[in-house]
């Protein structure tokens, strides 16, 4: 069981994923959230990493012929991280792509903006 | 193993090849191996569905040549392969009842990118139907979700941007949510598959550790598969992002994108977390306290709105609401009503939408109440439809609606506390349904002077039509005959456990 | 070791409220690029060394290189946009 | 009901038919237009006639934007309050649960159970792959990653869908795209022709080895992938689109996508079939550490690494120009 002072690697993974939530979520700036969107998708992934890693074993790629569980770091967590990482890259070309979009229509970046310019255009 | 035990795989495969395939095709060969790849999943999940309750028992089927805790699994049991046959049935229908609208709506050379987006949707739903390893959900789920941002901004004016950008921003931090508790999950079991993992936790309930890490991961998988399929607090983008794309679109985004992750949350209650300590953790009290406000405020906001298509996409949120208080009441009878109302509504909506399409052809084009006055006189069929599933949305007997408000009633009665409220609501909910559907359909059949309008030569596109009078008796036969329907689906929930 | 991760930790901290806070989009760019130059270090140092190498090809290469381009669009649509009013 | 009531307008029977008919509305109430009152409007009225001459020419949509704006600040106020109690409020949710979690590093955690032990085990001998982490994503959990690749293909079909200009359907915009990436891009910059030079072929022959050695030291499709489309992307920016499209237009860029997803799909399809109806496969581990060794893992890196240089590739053209 571990506890705040060990697990100082996952603390900073939490702080990143709220601050990248926050970025996303409450951020006017449409280039901005995406970039909080990238940080919050990092987090996750390193989250995930520093849970696969074991003090003091190496990285899972077979040295010398030494195939013993004890010698080499969790390797799933690694390869789960590998996937979401393309996910991610993905996502967010998807979302500025968007953006690009909307800046044609609005010439504004700023959410708040677009939304008001809507709103009179439905008036 | 059987030759038919094969079929689920084939189906994903299938709707996965097809879509890479139709990249290099032009829009109307796209269509047709849409057409057929959906027929194709259908028939298949038919043989497997016969299959499954032929033999009574589910089986698993190894995505490759490792067996369960090592290679990733698919899970095939009797409900799986229902909500796969009503799923493909769904999307088929769908898309016939908005055929007309697709060719005219998107640009020529983007159609096969439209056809694409519907195949990879279709292979997304069936693998979150089938999958047994929750990594892999999380994938399909990404799919699903960039999907159906394609879906909604496929008519590309200013307006769809910025629902897409709502729809992406909330589903964005769903699936964050998600990824952060199933890391959390792995992280103390040491398991992405979901009976492995579900055993691995038996084991932590059993000892008592962990405690606080589990509450946490049934607040951050539910919230997050929650916001992702619309329950009450976080339904804002849905009346923008159903109320302004395509038909069809509309239909599919409504009827089977938040359906399935409805489906994923309640797999994931069985199959991993176990209904047991959902219960005992009073999760299913918040699902229930929120599913009966989105059910009231879902209404309200539905009689306050003047556009018809957002109406009935405000009163998708009431649905939903009753889906997440079937799963509140925390019994096997709520979620057995649950599941064949996730049906019943997507047979309804999907003929709502479909039907408001062709009522607003010939009304100018205009979806607001006063020019659609004498909408049903004008295009019989549509109007007809509307009825029918505004009938059916309020509760008619003979009609789906109906059988799913009696099964939730009946639900209630063994829910203990929870009866009271349940009833009031399903009852406060039925009258505010009445007001808005019957205001609704009495303006459609208000005759009106026939200069207002000109005379509308319509398009007689008989597939749109067989798919509407498809839909109409889906809701009828759902209706009379929903007994088979009901038993597959505790049969089917029996083999989760 | 453990004093080097939780710098690299700090300066990942440190960037990510930073870029909500600077007022010009092209710093926030380079600053995230900056953040995912020091996460590559920081799954090498996990002995990750497949996550270091994507993330310093994807994270740092392709999707700051989409967000210059996404930057540029933007900027000549304002060109074009003003030119127009003048005219 | 009858219509002699002198006050059957105001009448619920009224409003009520009036709200079947659908023109009034029982929580928005009626919008009637009185005349303003004008010792209540006096100041106000001032200041708007002299926002109307400073600046707008639009009285209505001066006073709509008024409105609106105040009710956009006071909303935008509330929801940064909200926003920073829900963040707190995760963080600190999150950060208790962390405390409670399996210590960093440690050996004994639920997590490095009998799977990660058979992957390090067994996995050489089963996949042929000297790097586990290959070996699992591509042999063991292969399903995750072909619904990965197909993330990566539906996201750049959403971009296709979003920012391509069509020279039949748009010849207008297409023209003024071509003119902005004209306008807006340094021509023949001798500095970055020499740069590139030097580092194009070093680029994209890394990408090929990183693509090639997936299986026998870091890195594969995925990442060899992203090198070789940031080599691809540096050699347009350095010498232009005529060059480039000489060898990468849309029909390569189409074509290779499709075939590279066309032969993953049935190379995976054949394993996971022979692998679930325990059928004797013809794909054998070979010799470990062997460029062609491990099986399918070499060729279906070499597709996945197709699959991302030419879709990071066709963001780039399609945001610069709007096609590829």
């Amino acid at each position: 069981m571990g506890s705040f002072a060990t697990n100082y690697e996952e603390i900073a993974a939490v702080l990143l994923f709220v601050i990248g939530m926050s970025n996303l979520v409450f951020q006017p700036n449409l280039l901005k959230k995406i970039i909080g969107l990238d940080i919050m998708d990092a987090a996750v992934y390193l989250f995930l990493a520093a849970k696969g890693y074991i003090e003091g074993r190496t990285a899972p790629i077979v040295v010398d012929g030494i195939l013993d569980a004890s010698h080499y770091i969790n390797p799933v967590p690694a390869g789960l991280v590998l996937t979401g990482i393309v996910v991610s890259v993905s996502v967010s070309a998807l979302m500025m792509a968007l953006t690009v979009c909307l800046y044609r229509e609005y010439h504004t970046l700023n959410i708040d903006e677009i939304m008001m310019k809507l709103r009179k255009e439905e008036d | 193993m059987a030759f038919v035990q094969n079929f689920p795989f084939f189906c994903i495969i299938l709707s996965m090849f097809s879509a890479i395939i139709s990249f290099v095709m032009n829009g109307r060969i796209a269509k047709y191996i849409h057409v057929a790849m959906v027929t194709a999943v259908l028939i298949l999940s038919l043989a497997t569905l016969s299959f499954v309750a032929g033999t009574g028992e589910s089986y698993t089927f190894m995505m490759g040549h490792f067996p369960a805790p090592w290679g990733n699994e698919i899970r095939i049991g009797e409900l799986e392969a229902l909500m796969a046959v009503f799923f493909s049935l769904i999307m088929m229908l769908s898309v016939f009842g908005g055929m007309a609208h697709i060719d005219r709506e998107v640009q020529d050379s983007k159609k096969n990118l439209f056809y694409i987006l519907l195949d990879l949707l279709m292979a997304s739903l069936l693998a979150l139907i089938y999958t047994n390893d929750l990594f892999t959900a999380y994938v399909f789920i990404e799919i699903n979700t960039i999907a159906a941002c394609g879906l909604i901004m496929i008519k590309k004016q200013g307006r769809t941007y910025v629902s897409a950008l709502r729809y992406m921003i909330m589903s964005l931090v769903g699936s964050g949510l998600f990824l952060i508790g199933l890391t959390l999950l792995y992280s103390i079991t040491g398991h992405l598959l979901m009976s492995p993992a579900k055993e691995a936790l038996d084991q932590i309930i059993a000892v008592h550790s962990y405690q606080v890490p589990l509450m946490v991961i049934i607040i951050l998988v539910t919230v997050g598969l929650g916001i992702k399929s619309g329950l009450y607090p976080f339904h804002t983008w849905i009346p923008d992002a159903y109320g302004y794309t395509t038909p069809s679109a509309s239909a599919i985004l409504s009827s089977l994108v938040s359906k399935g992750y409805i489906f994923l949350l309640i797999k994931i209650f069985y199959r991993v977390l176990g209904f047991d300590s959902i219960i005992s953790s009073h999760m299913v009290n918040i699902l229930f306290a929120f599913g009966v406000i989105g059910m009231i405020m879902g209404s309200v906001a539905a009689i306050k709105e003047r556009n018809i298509r957002r109406m009935t996409a405000y009163s998708s949120v009431a649905q939903i609401g009753y889906i997440y208080m079937g799963l509140g009441l925390g019994t096997t009878a709520g979620v057995v009503a649950a599941v064949f109302h996730i049906i019943s509504h997507g047979v309804m909506k999907s003929l709502l939408f479909l039907s408001i399409s062709g009522l607003t052809e010939v009304s100018d084009g205009r979806s607001d109440y006063l020019s659609l006055r004498g909408a049903g006189l004008r295009n019989r069929i549509a109007g007809a439809a509307f009825t029918v599933g505004s009938l059916s949305m309020i509760g008619m007997p003979l009609l789906t609606g109906f059988i799913s408000k009696y099964l939730f009633a009946s639900a209630a009665t063994t829910a203990g506390n929870k009866m009271i409220t349940a009833w009031v609501v399903l009852a406060i909910s039925t009258v505010l349904n009445t007001m808005y559907f019957m205001r609704t359909v009495l303006t459609l059949y208000r005759p009106v002077s026939a200069e207002v309008h000109k005379e509308y030569t319509l398009e007689k596109s008989k597939i749109e039509r067989a798919a509407i009078i498809g839909l109409i008796l889906l809701n009828i036969g759902l209706g009379v005959a929903s007994q088979p329907v009901i038993k597959a689906i505790e049969a089917g929930l029996a083999m989760f456990g | 070791m453990t004093e080097l991760r939780i710098i690299l930790l700090v300066f990942l901290l440190v960037c990510a409220i930073a870029v909500s806070f600077s007022k010009n989009l092209l710093i926030s760019v380079v600053i995230y690029m900056a953040f995912s130059l020091i996460m590559a270090i920081v799954w090498l140092l996990l002995e990750s060394p497949d996550l270091a190498i994507t993330e310093a090809a994807v994270g740092a290469g392709v999707t700051s290189i989409l967000f210059f381009v996404t930057l540029k669009k933007i900027r000549s649509i304002k060109t074009t946009a003003e030119e127009d009013i003048d005219e | 009901m009858s219509k002699k009531n002198p006050n059957y307008q105001n009448s619920f029977a009224d409003k009520f038919t009036r709200w079947v008919k659908g023109d009034y509305d029982p929580i928005e109430g009626q919008m009637e237009m009185n005349a303003p009152d004008k010792e209540v409007f006096g100041d106000e009225r001032i200041r708007y006639v002299h926002l109307h001459i400073v600046k707008s020419n639009n009285y209505s949509e001066r006073m709509f934007e008024e409105g609106l704006a105040k009710n956009v600040r006071r909303f935008t106020g509330l929801y940064k309050i909200f926003g920073v109690i829900v963040s707190v409020f995760i963080a600190c949710l999150l950060l208790w649960t962390v405390s409670f979690l399996p210590e960093f590093g440690d050996p004994n955690a639920p997590e490095n159970n009998e799977v990660a032990a058979r992957y390090i085990e067994q996995g050489l001998n089963e996949t042929g792959a000297v790097n586990i982490v290959t070996g699992m994503i591509l042999d063991y959990r292969a399903f995750d990653t072909f619904g990965e690749s197909c993330v990566l293909f539906v996201a750049s079909c959403c971009v296709l869908i979003l920012l391509r200009v069509d020279k039949d359907e748009d010849p207008e915009s297409r023209a003024i795209e071509d003119m902005n990436d004209r306008h807006y891009e340094p021509r023949n910059d001798t500095i970055l022709q020499k740069v590139a030079d030097f580092l194009v072929p070093l680029m994209i022959i890394f990408g090929i080895y990183v693509v090639l050695n997936g299986h026998i030291s870091p890195g594969g499709g995925f990442s060899g992938g992203a090198i070789i489309g940031s080599g691809l992307i540096l050699y347009l920016t350095a010498y232009g689109f005529e060059k480039t499209q000489r060898f990468m237009n849309e029909k390569v860029v189409k074509a290779l996508t499709v075939g590279a997803l066309t032969f993953y799909c049935f190379a995976k399809s054949y394993s996971f079939y022979t692998g679930a109806n325990h059928l004797h496969s013809i794909i054998t581990p070979g010799t470990p550490g062997n460029i062609l060794s491990a099986g399918l893992i070499v060729y279906l890196n070499i597709c996945v690494g197709i699959v991302v240089a030419c879709t990071m590739y066709s963001f780039y053209t399609l945001f610069r120009k709007g096609g590829i």
